[in-house]
């Protein structure tokens, strides 16, 4: 599912289907996540990316097997991005034993460390210095990977971004920031209460990095813009911050409504959705209906079968409450 | 007489603070227009206007530091830090700046703000949106610190921590958001730092603050019911000030006393009250001094290792129980 | 001492007198201050500004009596230029009750509110949100005051100081920030631990602020420049970001020899020290040497006085150990 | 042997470590070409180089964000924090991210970091470089505490610490660095989660920790010449894990027992283990548990304040004796 930006260069087939593959199932584990959540079998809060799916895919689909990525809270489709199973992230949405961390974790925190998923992070900016460090790290073994690390317009404005930034630029770390900018920080227009237009690619000067801006809704353009980033990143070069210009289909969390967006706007993004219009450029680039049609069906009984086996799953045993705050597998601070 | 859930006495104590000071304003993230990711500040833009009541970039440095230089220069901010984890984030402007500027400077500057914050645990949330953080603050000398656990109480000490010439700290339980209770029409204020006995009882006292409070007066209901053992229950209210005068009270009538804390184990404000006790209160000791609180761990957000974490009746109850001969 | 900036415009023989007895009192007090630490009679720590005069000369000359002063440890010379006397000052560091916070500050919290001296700040970056915050409330209450706020060159990279300016641009907030850029933090060059060559310029347009550099060597220049920027404020056209070049002729504290700096470095930046060039200037312009010798003559006595004053001081009443953690004066936490 | 000042132990300790390790690596401000801004690791770059020593930005979050990055993916940081009260601007980094990442993933993720950081007061540096904050660490689950008292024990702690497979605060008290002791040659390896009874005594005992524990001998001294009070003395060392067994073992003997606090008086370590042994200790107990600290005020700057601020010997010693018949 990972491949090297090098073997691959946006507009081959094979890449392509790859990443409307990644769609697809973004998009149905997505709308199961929320089926689930209507039907009361998903607690807590979960924040989907409905619509915010070409980021995601074209960042995994030209990202290296050993890169590292780092997401936000809103990280379902980046997990399964990196070839994270279903079953593990709907279980774990659902707090059963047979979750990606056994329910400890929850939807916000999504993690699979054998998969690259260095993972989700509920505190806005707060994994951006910590991106930075884990390419610190591949940049002193001398691996070649690279940190890819996805979050919001909104965390543009917190100390911490500014702090990651000035620092990976210094070291000349191997680390791509990626904003993926879908307007609203939780109800409130971002840019509102910020001070530039582009809360990402207006502040990278400050760093003296070059301002890259990529339509987020198109895989393609993301792809290109994700493959040249990972180069340059591989190449020595340090760092870059991408801005992809994009829109969640839905609210900010199970809780939100979203009925502070304008209905026209709404409309407006709805109508730029990035699945069919991706689907119609590949069937124009001579792509099979059968076989994309093939790519829905896979997609949708992976769903499915997901949903059962999360839903199978037991609950976790109560036990582990006191496990796991030590390497030593216990939680004892005293004698 | 009204009914109000605790979530709609947030909204009605601003609203009272308001009103009646000109100087009071409220900053937060999403406070303003979406009226609180809690919808507990709903309907405040409405009546005074984007100049009073400020929506904030997600910088809660900035909205603290904003918070304290205002009022240093003759405002009465009130700031809202949406989840109380997020504390970690600007801690240097509560602890190092806000809490230690009066002092520094020998009594120059006042800093009559209020910093309001959903607290602790209960909603599945995960270990980094779920905590219970007032201990944080009751460590750093310069702060006040309340956490009121009925509607009523938390109009009242609001509008007492807003009149407060000092630095408030006040964590709002998140878990009680949704929970009713009676409301006394008109304006209501209370005095900071007095602990209320909400159950009288001879035999052992419990002492809980904010969410544990409902669960400790239904542990000691059910006390009574299944084993005939008569607890008083405490709400403490207020950690800065401590009312050790109410809680030696009633620890000098039982002889017995529990804490019931939903911080993490270590260093709660069980701990800062026990060792109180231990000092003071020595001669009316007829047994240990029990604290049951949350094990020390992040809190895991599936419901079910969530609810077992955290002390419920039946813990203390059987907690109780065993330790009462 | 200070006059609003519309009476002045630089080159008035009466604001360049101001500007050099300024700068002639801040050299005389800090020198008195660290003859004082040899003596061992200045306790703890302290952190002078010899060399940087002009800053907050230029400064302190330009606000209006009612505007506010936010200042770091390095806050000796801004407090002075607030109006502060000197006695107080001297007996600060020295731990006197006659201090100006009566010994629990210490040097690096100098505060005087009736002077609108409103702190002197020791943790990096913690005082540029509050600043924006008294300007805040300057606004809110309709004053035309502005608050001023001094940093550093190394204080650039932390979060707070991108947060104090992402709020001021978004709320238009009468505030200054100044950047006094003498090159290092404490013991590591700024320039190495920073993405860009200017720390403060560069970043203004990450906040749509104009960049603004000025030499923080030549009074005059920086009078304008902040008499620029506080009409700025004052028309209600929002923050500024200002960066002065200068250079501290000492080490970081009175615990650093500053070894760590070219020799040819040091040389250069004495040679361009502000007072000998201003006292020139103001000889050429047609001042009389007379006169400037009687600033100097009344300085060196304002300073030997304060030394007498402060080394007359009491120490200070142990009971204010306990008194003023509250407004009721006292420290108590229990009933 | 050699005598070495507990400043000179810091690059001992880190010289060794990252000797026996290529994945341990050093970052802070100022640690490298300056040596530290107390001295305390001069010659580490000298010896290990830009690649392994590396200097900062003023940017704590993004230090211990990029410590904890690099510990998730096989290096052992050393992370500076110049000043423990610099904490308060990076306190997200430690508290929500570094110590809950482990519970929160299920064990899949390890962090072999430390961080160090200067501590405490007595340098006359004001309230916000001066905290002693070892309590805001104890309070979170998921990190370990260590304050050593000792150039030695400085040393054989911290290496324990770098090889400890979880994230440790090393808390260096910084009105220590120039205190000489003795040291043994070659490598020193202690174990982490043990307390040490420093001085034998069977009258009362007295537990204190780093720079508290030279005043506590100090007292026990005068205590045994002047009034013939024989104190032992617990150097506590570590407060996650905590050694309550030898404390209880002491208070077994003596049935009298007094912490010695350099932290302001609420929530600290001393209140965690008063209130301990007020449940596990209870029978044990001859009299009240006594907890002498600084009082709850931030930290004044003159000498003559900061002085009576902080637990003197003689305060030590009249407390002690005003409270054992
Ligand atoms: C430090 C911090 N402040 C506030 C929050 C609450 N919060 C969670 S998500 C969010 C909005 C983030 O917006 P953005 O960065 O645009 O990401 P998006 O949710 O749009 O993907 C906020 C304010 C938080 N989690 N952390
Ligand atoms: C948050 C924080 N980190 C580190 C320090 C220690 N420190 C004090 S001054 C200083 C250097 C600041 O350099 P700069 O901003 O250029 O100001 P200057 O001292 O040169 O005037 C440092 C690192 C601090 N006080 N606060
Ligand atoms: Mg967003
Ligand atoms: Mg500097």
């Amino acid at each position: 599912m990972t491949t090297t930006s090098t073997e691959n260069t946006a507009g081959t087939q094979r890449t392509r289907l790859a990443l409307y593959r990644q769609m697809v199932r973004m998009r149905g584990l997505e709308k199961r996540a929320y089926d689930l959540f209507v039907q009361g079998l998903v607690k807590g809060t979960s924040h989907l990316s409905l619509g915010q799916e070409a980021v995601a895919a074209g960042f995994g689909v030209a990202m290296r097997a050993d890169d590292y990525t780092f997401a936000t809270y809103r990280g379902h489709a980046h997990t399964l991005a990196r070839g994270v199973p279903m079953t593990p992230i709907l279980a774990e949405l659902m707090g059963r034993a047979n979750g990606l961390m056994a329910g400890k974790g929850g939807s916000m925190h999504l993690t699979s460390i054998p998969h690259g998923m260095m993972g989700s992070y509920a505190i806005v900016g707060a994994h951006l210095p910590i991106a930075a460090g884990a390419a610190w790290s591949a940049q002193y073994r001398g691996t070649q990977q690279v940190a890819v690390c996805f979050f919001g317009d909104g965390a543009t404005n917190i100390g911490a971004f500014h702090e990651a930034l000035n620092l990976a630029a210094v070291w000349s770390l191997p680390v791509v920031f990626v904003c993926e900018n879908n307007v609203y920080m939780e109800y409130t227009r971002t840019s509102e209460i910020t001070a530039v237009p582009r809360p990402a690619a207006d502040r990278a000067a400050a760093y003296g990095l070059p301002p890259v801006v990529v339509d987020g809704n198109d895989a393609d353009r993301v792809y290109e813009a994700a493959s040249a980033a990972l180069d340059r990143a591989r190449a020595g070069e340090g760092p870059s911050l991408v801005e992809a210009l994009t829109y969640r289909h839905g609210g900010h969390s199970r809780a939100d409504p979203a009925k502070y967006r304008p209905a026209e706007e709404v409309a407006e993004w709805l109508a730029r959705d990035p699945l069919p219009a991706y689907r119609a450029r590949l069937l124009a680039g001579g792509a099979a209906e059968t076989v994309l049609a093939a790519i829905e069906a896979e997609s949708q009984a992976e769903v499915d079968l997901a949903t059962a086996e999360a839903k199978a799953g037991p609950l976790p045993g109560l036990e582990l409450v006191e496990q796991d705050v030590w390497a030593d597998g216990g939680a004892s601070w005293r004698n | 007489m009204a009914q109000l859930t605790y979530r709609e006495a947030v909204a009605r104590a601003i609203a009272q603070e308001m009103r009646r000071d000109e100087s009071v304003v409220f900053l937060g993230e999403d406070v303003g227009a979406a009226g609180g990711v809690f919808k507990a500040t709903a309907g405040l833009l409405e009546e005074f206007g984007p100049r009073r009541v400020r929506d904030t970039p997600i910088s809660e440095q900035a909205v603290l530091g904003a918070a304290m230089g205002a009022a240093m220069t003759g405002l009465r901010p009130i700031a809202e830090i949406m989840f109380s984890d997020f504390f970690a984030v600007c801690w240097d402007i509560v602890a190092n700046e806000i809490a230690k500027t009066r002092y520094m400077t020998n009594g120059q500057v006042s800093l009559p703000l209020v910093i309001r914050s959903a607290n602790g645990g209960g909603l599945r949330f995960g270990a980094q949106h779920s905590q219970a953080v007032e201990n944080w603050a009751m460590a750093v000398p310069g702060l006040k610190v309340v956490a009121p656990s009925s509607p009523a109480d938390l109009i009242g000490l609001f509008a007492a921590a807003v009149r407060d010439p000092d630095p408030v700290l006040f964590f709002e339980a998140k878990s009680l958001y949704p929970v009713r209770g009676e409301v006394p029409d008109g304006e209501i204020v209370e005095e900071l730092g007095r602990a209320k006995v909400v159950r009288a009882g001879a035999d052992v006292t419990i002492v809980a603050l904010a969410s544990m409070v409902p669960r400790a007066l239904a542990a000691a209901a059910e006390l009574s019911r299944t084993h005939g053992i008569e607890a008083g229950v405490v709400d403490l209210r207020s950690l800065v000030a401590l009312d050790v005068t109410t809680v030696l009270a009633e620890l000098a009538m039982t002889g017995r006393l529990f804490t019931v804390e939903e911080n993490p184990r270590l260093c709660g404000w069980g701990a800062e009250l026990v060792s109180v006790l231990a000092e003071d209160g020595f001669t009316s000791l007829d047994g240990p001094l029990i604290r049951i609180t949350t094990p020390h761990v992040p809190l895991p957000a599936a419901d079910s290792l969530e609810d077992a974490a955290l002390p419920t009746v039946a813990r203390i109850v059987e907690t109780v129980v065993k330790n009462t001969d």
